[in-house]
């Protein structure tokens, strides 16, 4: 099963959490949830994407995963548009027979979803509003995949 | 041929809009070319557009470098590194 | 945070999830949860513990997380008594500034309560109850994190 | 001196009993010959602990060796190899 997500609602995870253990043989559960931080004076984060490319980039990484680690299930919850401090962004989930697969099934979500799916954070902080910098660990993060 | 551009992010906000349609000469065969013609048309395109290294593509709702053809294109994104997840 | 919970009820998630994101500092939450599988003819699961040792063992280990990767909040709930398929066995949560720490925090504290919590699980199929035995993947599990 | 035993498991099951007050002498120094002791008691005790290999132990709740001695403790534990999580 594979479950993608991209809107403005808050991320319910009690409910992805049913849905993801529902999958056939599913034994262990993995999941992964991006915060907006509240201690580093960001006052709102929001973010933009690229309607269409996008559920098409996550569903593409989710397909990767499942065929890896025979997932029972992938979950993949994106928010866009405002959020404020201590909201959640994105919640990834990954559903296998055991835990390793499970484990390493949902570093891989999150870690090709950073980037390969077309999403930009601004920060405000205060008055001042900027694009949020792409990060070179992320880039080395999600190639380490493609090594082994 | 017209191509329907899409800008994001500061990309947008430079240009000053999220979408526009463009026709450019059959002379221009590359996402990178495509670049150059829409930055030699007026300075704010030129300005948003300045950071070369800083562009990435995608045609047609795929990823690609800046030299990958535009042939038969009716898509063209242009948008920073993502910053998602 | 360390938040430790042995007990008989259900575990609630949503729950669980607010309070590990409430840490200082969260910006990221990984969790693990273990599921009683439904799909290889167990009709019920018992899991015995040791009172007292138990929760001093998931201390020790959620310490041990907490230290090694600055963690805000380290959450293990486990439960004990007679479970049906479907339900959560274990579940728990590592909130850290960044991805990477929150993954490997989770994994670690999976991998150290499965070899280091005196639990024993007993399954029932049909009429035949036996005693799970352990494994030599999870021993080895644990002692990757001794290495490095 | 007493020493408070428990059992957990299929040790418990195959001891009969969760808990028992045992008194042994002072020569049985460490987990494993208070283990001996118990086992040399009677044919229950001594099948249910026959497979050493098997047996773990905790000593005032904490995991010990089978080599670990016994001076002072109050609670000794018995039980298989954990399966939890």
């Amino acid at each position: 099963m594979i479950r993608i997500v991209v809107g403005r609602d808050p991320i319910d995870i009690g409910a992805e959490m049913t849905l993801a253990e529902g999958a056939a043989g599913a034994g262990a559960v993995a999941t992964f949830t991006g915060l907006v931080r509240a201690d580093d004076s960001v006052g709102m984060l929001e973010l933009e994407h690229y309607p269409g490319a996008t559920e098409a980039a996550l569903t593409r990484v989710a397909e990767g995963a499942v065929a890896r680690w025979s997932l029972g299930a992938a979950t993949i919850v994106h928010r866009v548009g405002p959020m404020t401090p201590g909201e959640r962004i994105v919640f990834v989930a990954a559903a296998a027979p055991h835990r390793a697969a499970a484990l390493e099934a949902c570093a891989y979500l999150i870690d090709r979803l950073k980037t390969d799916a077309p999403f930009w954070k601004r920060e405000t902080r205060g008055t001042d509003a900027r694009w949020v910098e792409a990060r070179d660990t992320d880039t080395a993060a999600a190639e380490r995949w493609e090594r082994h | 041929m017209a191509i329907e551009m899409l800008y994001f992010a500061w990309v947008r906000e430079r240009m000053g809009c999220a979408q526009e349609i463009v026709s450019p000469p059959p002379t221009v065969t590359t996402v990178a070319a495509l670049v150059d013609w829409l930055a030699a048309r007026d300075a704010t395109s030129a300005d948003a557009l300045a950071d070369r290294a800083r562009l990435r593509a995608a045609v047609d709702q795929d990823f690609v470098a800046m030299d990958a053809g535009i042939a038969g294109a009716r898509e063209v994104a242009l948008f920073p590194p993502v910053t998602g997840g």
